[in-house]
């Protein structure tokens, strides 16, 4: 087993904490930060498998570059959001809205 | 054989760092974890013979993307303290 | 001869930048003017489709798999032409509509023109990295658009659209990086064949299967529909239209092309009823949603949740082998996509007017408005009919030819389900003309709408009307390729 | 029921590391394309030596050019965000008095000057080995960040007209030099650029984009940072 694959596992790993992180952690800030672990491990795993028999690949290093900068710019955008919603709402998490089957019978009502 | 050693020394540290950061109780303490973990991406992509990714990771990843996060938990404990007080 | 393809992207990026370059809420002529260049270029694009076929473009003249490769074919053509008849009269819709509420306008002519590049990058790529990119673009553009409304209602929905837009495009890139692993390359042209020929690998099915979950993510189909009725509903009037109408299309598009060509050998008859049936839940749970809401912009947004549904019925229709079935299957499944594009930004932005004038989003409070502003009312009922699935709409040929599919596939399941989301589409169209016929509210006062609020819903809503009459050359335009 | 969806979710996402542990230590298809080896081989066409600069900026240049557009978008984002309240500019470097922050101005007076060197190097050396815009605009934006923290240099509220024009300037460049070549030197082709001046139209893209890249992720920073300064300027 080469070290590029020992990466692109460890980036398994990180991509799929990244998920559930980002899906259960109910702080907003916590989300982003799941964001880009999430997107590290993807890079890993990208360059870790690319390489897989030890050569250097330019071609996914070039598209994890490309990864990078799409990244921070969804993770500004993301806090600026956050934090726009911080000083409407004084929260950074999101409001309990119960959709689907709650809603439902409470507009009955 | 040290270069294998070293790899899995380096990843156990990038998961730990990655999970404390989502697990810490302490916002702060989290952002800090992460930064950590952006650096240690570098290191990683030093490993994978990647060094334009290693530059951009510290500069971009870890650097200017930790700045973000630390100025926004700056601000929601600035928040905070006003709606305390 | 002239070639339209790399001016379609370059065109509405310099223009985004120049719109930029101008200021805050200001460009809106700019983008006009662009548009109406844009939807000239689709109009050579798609000639020149008809009379020579589909056809590859290397970027960068490397060719794959070393460059970029884009496609376009016939549902190319459909998908470019849709998105600037869609687009060219809610630009001037929002024209009038930031005239009269200035707030929300901020960077909107600057986003919509990065918008429209995405789709039109998106429509053509044949690359899978490059298609992550343009998803990338057109989700943020889409997340700004909708946070720029501003109150903490549609800001906590903007948030919480743009995790799940960056949570499908990671899911999606980890598919693609499966399959450059794989099979090193990530160009479609090149996957295809190995995909086909080689014996079919672990690694593909994973990334098929990440893939099409992160795009089902985007588009919105049940049970992944919650970040979408807020999002489109609390967004402006035009920015809900643009996004109903065209963005999760092109999601959409990407499963259709995907699942049709580069996962083709993958892919079971399992699978595809099990779209059709989370396409069914949508239409039915949707659809009940819709009719249960107070506000007028959110039925409407529930309602595009269960039109998504239709959408995914043709994956298991056309698994028929009975020849014909699958073949009008796929036309319906398109048809379908042309006519909702069309009618649901009509009953968006007709929405909007009613909400600007009755100056609250609510349906208890539309009373008076068939006096008020029956053009408007009219709109509305159009783009009803068309959801609804009446002749002589293009809704109508939709239904009919994926109905026609169903019988003649043996599927008589389908059938049942769509002539029940029919009635029940008419039901919640329904609630929104009776309250407008009844007499007007105690105490309500409409605000006066300028004219060009009016006629571009109307012309979006007769188009999709109209749609019905010139269903062939649509679906002639789509059998290339 | 809470509870519940967490542990499926903690259930499956479990599953689905093993899956794709499993996947990734499976063998590669025989029929793997060779990608690093035809980079090798068309490298001399493309206007630069090293190969990463080569992929990012002429074999895919395509996906660069929709990649920086998705940072100016991010910044669009920002921007609408936080120009919402009509704000005065709050003066440079206002508690600048505290003795932490005179220990952080000493240390951006030495290192800016510093950063501006590597970020010009980088961008010289991406032709030819590791570095290019990204990582140069990237240095120039750090180097924003700590003057904006040492307080030389204000938060950014809403951008003036040479501040927008900085901002897309490079991106303009890049849409031009794309125009441009397709209107001469290849006719109908995107992004096509002629073997002979490919290194210096790659050098001028260069030049643009880490000018516009620097501004704007420094902007991305100095925009969101702007509104928590302003709250203290007010009190």
């Amino acid at each position: 087993m080469s070290g590029a694959l020992i990466y692109a596992c460890a980036g398994a790993v990180l991509f799929v904490s990244g998920v559930a992180g980002l899906i259960l952690l109910p702080h907003l800030l916590r989300k982003i930060l799941a964001f880009n672990i999430m997107g590290s491990g993807v890079f890993l795993v990208l360059v870790g498998l690319g390489q897989r028999d030890g050569t250097p690949d330019p071609v996914p290093q070039a598209m994890v570059l490309t990864g990078i900068v799409v990244a921070v710019a969804a993770t500004a955008l993301a806090l600026a959001l956050v934090r726009r919603l911080l000083s409407l709402t004084g929260k950074i998490q999101f409001p309990e809205e119960p959709e689907g089957a709650g809603r439902f019978w409470k507009n009955k009502q | 054989m040290s270069g294998l050693i070293l790899d899995l020394l380096l990843v156990i540290a990038l998961l730990w760092s990655a999970l404390r950061s989502l697990m810490t109780r302490d916002l702060f303490r989290a952002v800090v974890l992460f930064i950590v973990f952006g650096l240690l991406m570098a290191l990683v992509w030093a490993r994978l013979h990647a060094p334009d990714i290693a530059l951009a990771e510290a500069a971009i990843g870890a650097g200017l993307t930790g700045a973000l996060l630390l100025d926004t938990v700056g601000y929601l404990r600035k928040k905070q303290r006003e709606s305390f007080s | 001869m002239f070639d339209p393809i790399p001016w379609l992207i370059l065109l509405p990026l310099i223009c985004g930048c120049l719109t930029f370059l101008t200021g805050v809420g200001r460009g809106g002529r700019l983008v006009l003017a662009g548009l109406i260049i844009q939807l000239v270029l689709t109009i050579i694009l798609a000639r020149q489709i008809v009379m020579e076929g589909a056809r590859h473009y290397a970027v960068g003249g490397w060719g794959a798999p070393l460059g970029v490769d884009l496609y376009v074919d016939g549902l190319t053509g459909i998908m470019l032409l849709l998105t600037h008849v869609v687009a060219l009269p809610l630009v001037v819709y929002a024209r009038a509509y930031f005239s009269s509420q200035a707030e929300g306008v901020g960077y909107f002519w600057p986003l919509t023109c990065f918008l429209l590049a995405a789709m039109n990058a998106l429509f053509m790529s044949a690359d899978i990295f490059n298609i992550y990119v343009t998803l990338e673009l057109l989700g943020l553009a889409a997340v700004g658009l909708v946070a720029a409304a501003g109150s903490a209602g549609p800001v906590a929905a903007a948030i919480r659209y743009l995790l799940v837009t960056l949570l499908g495009s990671g899911a999606y890139l980890m598919g693609v990086a499966l399959l450059y692993g794989t099979y090193g390359s990530v160009s479609l042209t090149v996957l295809g064949p190995l995909l086909a020929t080689t014996e079919i690998s672990a690694a593909a099915c994973l990334a098929a299967m990440l893939m099409l979950a992160g795009l089902l993510l985007k588009t919105a189909l049940f049970p992944f529909h919650f970040w979408l009725p807020p999002a489109h509903g609390g967004a402006p009037a035009p920015v809900s239209a643009l996004l109903s109408a065209l963005v999760i299309k092109a999601s959409f598009y990407l499963i259709l092309r995907l699942w049709f060509d580069l996962f083709a050998p993958l892919v079971t008859t399992q699978a595809a009823q099990l779209l059709g049936g989370l396409g069914a839940a949508a239409i039915l749970w949707g659809s009940i949603l819709a009719f249960t809401q107070t506000r007028l912009k959110m039925l409407v947004a529930y309602s595009t949740v269960a039109q998504i549904g239709y959408l995914f019925l043709l994956f298991p229709l056309m698994t028929s082998a009975i020849p014909g079935a699958s073949e009008s299957a796929l036309q319906g499944g398109v048809m379908q996509l042309v006519a909702h594009a069309l009618a649901k930004a009509a009953m968006f932005a007709a929405a909007g007017v009613m909400v600007l004038s009755a100056g609250k989003d609510d349906i208890a409070l539309l009373g008076g408005m068939s006096s008020h502003l029956p053009l408007t009312l009219f709109t509305f009922a159009l783009a009803g009919i068309t959801l609804m699935g009446l002749p002589p709409s293009g809704g109508f040929i939709a239904k009919w030819l994926l109905i026609d599919s169903a019988v003649s596939g043996g599927q008589w399941g389908w059938v049942v389900v769509m002539i029940l989301g029919g009635l029940l589409s008419a039901a919640y169209v329904f609630k929104v003309l009776r309250q407008a016929f009844l007499p007007p509210v105690a105490g309500i006062k409409f605000k006066p709408v300028i004219r060009m609020l009016e006629w571009p819903a109307f012309l979006l809503a007769l188009t999709s009307l109209l749609l019905g009459f010139r269903s062939v050359e649509v679906l002639n335009l789509l059998g290339v390729g | 029921m809470r509870n519940l969806f967490n542990v499926l979710v903690i259930v499956l996402s479990a599953a689905l590391g093993l899956v794709l542990i499993g996947v990734i230590l499976e063998s590669p298809s025989p029929a793997r394309v060779r990608l690093s080896e035809e980079v090798l081989m068309q490298i001399d066409a493309s206007g630069v030596t090293h190969p990463v600069t080569a992929v990012l900026l002429n074999f895919r240049g395509y996906d660069t050019l929709l990649e920086v557009m998705v940072l100016l978008l991010a910044l669009l984002g920002v921007l609408a965000q936080m120009g919402k309240q009509k704000r005065k500019n709050p003066p440079a470097g206002f508690y600048l008095t505290e003795p932490r922050m005179q220990v952080l101005l000493w240390l951006a007076r030495v290192l800016v000057p510093l950063m501006v060197l590597v970020a010009g190097y980088l961008l010289w050396a991406g032709g030819h080995q590791p570095g290019g815009a990204f990582q140069a605009g990237a240095v120039l934006a750090a180097a924003g960040v700590l003057l904006n923290l040492s307080g030389l240099l204000p938060s950014w509220i809403e951008p003036a007209w040479n501040l927008r024009a900085g901002l897309v300037s490079g991106l303009l460049v890049f849409l031009l030099i794309a125009a441009a070549v397709m209107a001469t030197a290849s006719p109908g082709l995107l992004l096509q650029y002629p073997p002979a001046s490919a290194g210096m139209l790659i050098l001028l893209v260069e030049i643009g984009l880490t000018l516009s890249l620097g501004l704007i992720l420094a902007g991305l920073f100095l925009f969101l940072s702007g509104d928590a300064i302003d709250d203290e300027a007010d009190k």
